[in-house]
């Protein structure tokens, strides 16, 4: 069963190294290896499920001396979302890059991220996951740069020194950690660390840079540019996958590692930035002219949900309670990575058959594209959170669980994020089921529809009405 | 009297590189920074020295100051020299809201110093410190080299330096997807061509010398390759076309090398019933010298391929 | 702790701090990189001087390979850095 | 009596280069800087490294401190030759 840590790391890496030297045959190589991920991703979570967390002794050395691989229930469930919604955009972006040349540099990159993706998610080891950080970092830079546009290049590089600051920062972290605790094991230092200046001072800078690369406001600035000017396929990903894997080692070091070394006063400090991210980014993609940012700066507003409620689990105790919300949250970040993938692939469409992605022109679009409407329709019904998406389900434990403990502030913004995300879906909607006459001449693919169509059905329908399952796999898992 | 000159020389040769830090990063003139920073690196390689770590001190000076100078001085042939109006007033005009600004994060850098070092103070001596080194010391045997820090970083964090080779990668791939290489230089005069003459092969056989040693002495893949990659830029700056830097296919082959190398290792043997990347304590020198051969060209051919600026021109790429 | 390890170690925390007040204040580019490597480099001294254990003593070999990994993690975001600067500066926009 | 005879070569080696990076700083134009810079480094450098051989006494590790004052010697001398040249079609220009 731990053959399947080896695959997620081995698979894509091999497959990068392939796709390098054999260019020509490069598709194929994403779409076969895609497969076999995606198959390593789903014998990981069963085993998860049955055997409880997992892990690998690299090399054979005991951890500590060496490094291990570790997955629980929570990795298990994100490494399943990354191999979909890499394989669903691999299949779109086999379609979208028209040039053999073009796809010939963007296939290793892209499979590259991909390593990076499932490494930083099996790593147990501190030092290794700030590699990891690094490999991730610097393949979704010379990704979001590939169009070479001048505005593209130049959100690639302030991206690239943002990421690179939080690393930096992440790394100080690391080094205080170990003068502090010789160890770089994190399941090691999860039962040795102790309250102190040391470990204060470590968690708050690593903190700090996984919130710069996770682009929590009001270290946001750098993400609309980036994700606004690269290429469709790399957009969703960064959307969807890259910046939820800063959230996810916050969660893992704020709820595991440092369990007992966090304050409510430093949960609710997240969580007010949480309710900024909510309501500025709202706002301005309410605001935004064209779709791309409208959906970059949505999700700014989704990634603060997933802070907004840390205060609310860290005033739960330890148990039972605070793994329904836990869940809730897990449920948020899916739904999210599914939907926004989905709704940045959708938004390529339009913007390679209009040649432009301006929202107020895209009256009569239903007519042309209407499979692409529907996924962005679709899409919103889970950045809004109505029933039955996923967020649906993930935001009414949340709420359930600030109602009881008395938190009503989170409530009240969650509402208001809410109504401002279906105000600016239905803008979108509003133009696109227009009656104009659509000027462009629309032919869609179906390689490139049918992803967006699957990722979002998937963050409306599955989610919600498989989510209990989520549940159970994290407490299985764990 | 021992112990008080190497205070001394401790506190001049840290102030040296703390201001030179300083310098290099108040100037507002790029040559100049790129030049103080190179020192800079160099001092850093003392240091470094200083604290017994001759491994860390060869990269440093290798790839630290030596290769990133060089990515940096070429870096200033395209560089704006700084504008005209800022070059006489050190201090340029700011409102007060910017003045307030930068006053603010200054603060802010100071008391992330003083809460490092608070948090220094807190470090309990003894307990567990050694605990690491002690298992290291303890598995050198089986680990097939009888340098420590060779032993850590080809065997018992040897995943971490096969993500390492895959950022490498990664970067050269993303310089690479930017565009064409940039013009090459001049061809040399006679004095500096006679040079590279001589300087090419002894670089190369420095770089050999460094690989090899590394199993037992400060050396290894690293900073064999940063040496070899200094080889072609030597080259490079002579004006020489051919660099010693394959084309097409086989510069894609060098360049992966390093991963390729590792992975086929790791996964052969993970077929044979070891672990990933668990070498058999007899086979071990010899896997990681092989690991290493290849790691030192992958490394030297991304440094070099960074340095040219892209990907080499001579062969047309076919659409 | 030694002196020693005090010495260098609080010089690390310097240079961190230098490189950080650089890398968000400077306005040139290249020197934000440089700044961010001069941060790197404080990184580094730190976990040297953690690795000290005194003359004549072998130090802690750890610390020593990670600092390997970052110098070469270091020039590698620095190259990528650099080559997308110079896309900038190639192709200025044409408003 | 070895070590007072290193001692000393070291210490006259420093005294070069000192004496050089004073002349870096003090001379008025390019020429007689760089002059001063490598006829100093040449010299200092070798009388460290005789001193330095003096002092360790082992063949092996005396040949490496003598390739590495070669190595020195002959990037010093290109260094310089080309920044002259440069300097020297510089004021051709003007």
């Amino acid at each position: 069963m731990t053959d399947a840590l080896i695959a997620l790391v081995a698979l894509p890496l091999t497959a990068a190294l392939l796709a390098l030297l054999l260019p020509r045959i490069a598709t194929a190589l994403v779409i076969f290896s895609g497969l076999a991920i995606t198959a390593s991703a789903i014998a990981l979570l069963y085993g998860v499920n049955t055997a409880g967390a997992l892990h690998y002794e690299l090399g054979g050395w005991t951890a500590g001396l060496g490094i291990a691989l570790r997955a629980d229930g929570l990795s298990a469930i994100l490494l399943l979302m990354i191999a979909l919604v890499m394989f669903a955009a691999s299949v779109y972006a086999s379609a979208y890059f028209g040039k053999a040349s073009e796809r010939a540099q963007f296939w290793p990159l892209w499979l590259l991220l991909w390593t990076a993706l499932n490494a930083l998610l099996l790593s147990g080891d501190l030092f290794n996951l700030y590699v990891t950080l690094e490999l991730l970092g610097l393949s979704a830079v010379a990704l979001a740069a590939l169009s070479g546009k001048h505005a593209a290049v130049q959100a690639a590089l302030r991206y690239l020194l943002v990421g690179l600051l939080g690393s930096m920062l992440f790394l100080v972290g690391v080094a205080l950690l170990y003068a502090g605790y010789a160890t770089l094991d994190l399941a090691t230092l999860t039962q040795v660390v102790k309250p102190g200046p040391i470990a204060w001072s470590a968690l708050t800078l690593m903190t700090f840079g996984l919130l710069l690369k996770t682009a929590l406001f009001p270290l946001h600035f750098w993400l609309p540019p980036a994700h606004g000017s690269a290429p469709a396929p790399v957009s969703a990903v960064l959307s969807a996958l890259v910046v939820k894997a800063a959230f996810y080692l916050v969660l893992r070091l704020w709820l595991d590692v440092f369990a007992d070394i966090v304050t409510p006063t430093a949960a609710n400090l997240l969580g007010v930035l949480g309710a900024g991210a909510v309501l500025w980014g709202s706002w301005q993609a309410l605001r935004a002219e064209r779709l791309k940012l409208l959906a970059a700066y949505s999700t700014v507003a989704q990634l603060g949900y997933l802070f907004l409620f840390f205060p609310l689990l860290l005033a739960l105790p330890p148990g039972p309670a605070r793994d329904v919300a836990t869940g809730g949250l897990v449920m948020l970040a899916l739904t999210h990575g599914f939907a926004k993938a989905g709704l940045f692939l959708a938004i390529g469409i339009v913007q390679q058959r209009s040649g432009h992605d301006n929202i107020q022109e895209l009256g009569g679009m239903v007519q042309r594209l209407p499979l692409t409407t529907f996924a962005i329709a679709l899409a919103g019904v889970a950045l809004i959170g109505l029933p039955p998406s996923g967020t649906f389900l993930g935001k009414w434990q949340l709420i359930s669980a600030a109602i009881a403990t008395g938190q009503w502030l989170w409530v009240a913004v969650t509402a208001i994020g809410s109504l401002l995300a279906a105000a600016y879906i239905f803008r979108i909607l509003g133009h696109a089921f227009g009656n104009q006459p659509y000027p462009h001449q629309a032919v869609a693919v179906a390689r490139e529809e049918w992803p967006a169509l699957l990722l979002t059905l998937t963050a409306t329908l599955v989610l919600g009405l498989a989510g209990a399952h989520v549940w159970t796999l994290l407490e299985n898992g764990s | 009297m021992n112990a008080t000159m190497l205070l001394i020389f401790d506190a001049l040769l840290l102030a040296s590189i703390i201001g030179l830090a300083w310098a290099a990063l108040a100037s507002a003139d790029a040559r100049r920074s790129v030049i103080l920073f190179i020192a800079f690196g160099l001092l850093l390689a003392v240091a470094w020295g200083r604290l017994l770590a001759p491994d860390v001190a060869l990269a440093e000076a290798a790839i630290g100051a030596g290769l990133t100078g060089a990515l940096l001085l070429a870096a200033l042939q395209w560089q704006p020299r700084k504008t005209a109006d800022t070059t006489n007033s050190e201090q340029p005009t700011h409102t007060l809201l910017e003045t307030g600004f930068r006053w603010l994060v200054t603060l802010l850098c100071a008391a992330l110093a003083g809460m490092l070092a608070w948090s220094l103070t807190q470090i309990d001596a003894g307990t567990a410190k050694d605990a690491l080194a002690n298992a290291v010391a303890a598995n050198i045997d089986a680990s097939g080299v009888s340098n420590p820090v060779t032993a850590v970083l080809l065997n018992f964090r040897a995943y971490d330096t096969l993500l390492e080779l895959a950022v490498l990668l990664t970067a050269v791939l993303g310089i690479f997807a930017l565009g064409p290489a940039q013009a090459g230089y001049r061809i040399a005069g006679p004095v500096f061509s006679s040079l590279t003459r001589w300087l090419t092969p002894l670089l190369i056989l420095t770089a050999g010398y460094l690989l090899w040693v590394g199993a037992h002495a400060p050396g290894g893949a690293f900073q064999a390759g940063a040496t070899l990659a200094a080889a072609g830029v030597v080259l490079r700056l002579a004006g020489r076309d051919q660099i010693g830097l394959p084309r097409g296919n086989a510069l894609r082959i060098a360049l992966g090398a390093g991963v390729g190398m590792f992975l086929l290792v790791g996964l052969a043997l993970f077929a044979l019933g070891r672990p990933f990347l668990g070498y058999p304590p007899a086979w071990a020198g010899a896997l990681i010298l092989l690991i290493e051969t290849a790691a030192m060209l992958a490394i030297a051919a991304t440094l070099v391929s960074a340095f040219i600026g892209g990907q080499p021109t001579e062969e047309k790429t076919r659409c | 702790m030694l002196t020693t390890q005090w010495l260098y170690a609080l010089s690390g925390c310097l240079l961190l701090a230098l490189g950080l007040r650089s890398a968000l204040l400077h306005p040139a580019l290249l020197q934000r990189i440089l700044a961010i490597n001069v941060m790197g480099s404080g990184v580094f001294m730190l976990l040297i001087a953690i690795a000290y254990r005194g003359p004549g003593m072998p130090p802690d070999p750890i610390p020593h390979a990670l600092v390997l990994t970052g110098i070469v993690v270091a020039v590698s975001a620095t190259a990528l850095a650099l080559a997308l600067a110079r896309r900038l500066t190639r192709e200025q926009p044409h408003d | 009596m070895t070590d007072i005879l290193a001692s000393l070569l070291i210490m006259a080696g420093l005294f070069f280069f000192m004496a050089g990076s004073i002349g870096l700083l003090r001379f008025p134009d390019l020429y007689s800087r760089l002059h001063a810079l490598t006829k100093a480094d040449n010299l200092g450098l070798g009388l460290l490294i005789i001193g330095l051989a003096l002092h360790l006494r082992d063949p092996l590790i005396a040949l490496k401190l003598l390739l590495i004052w070669l190595a020195v010697l002959a990037a010093g001398a290109t260094s310089a030759h080309l920044i002259a040249r440069h300097a020297r079609r510089r004021e051709k220009h003007v």
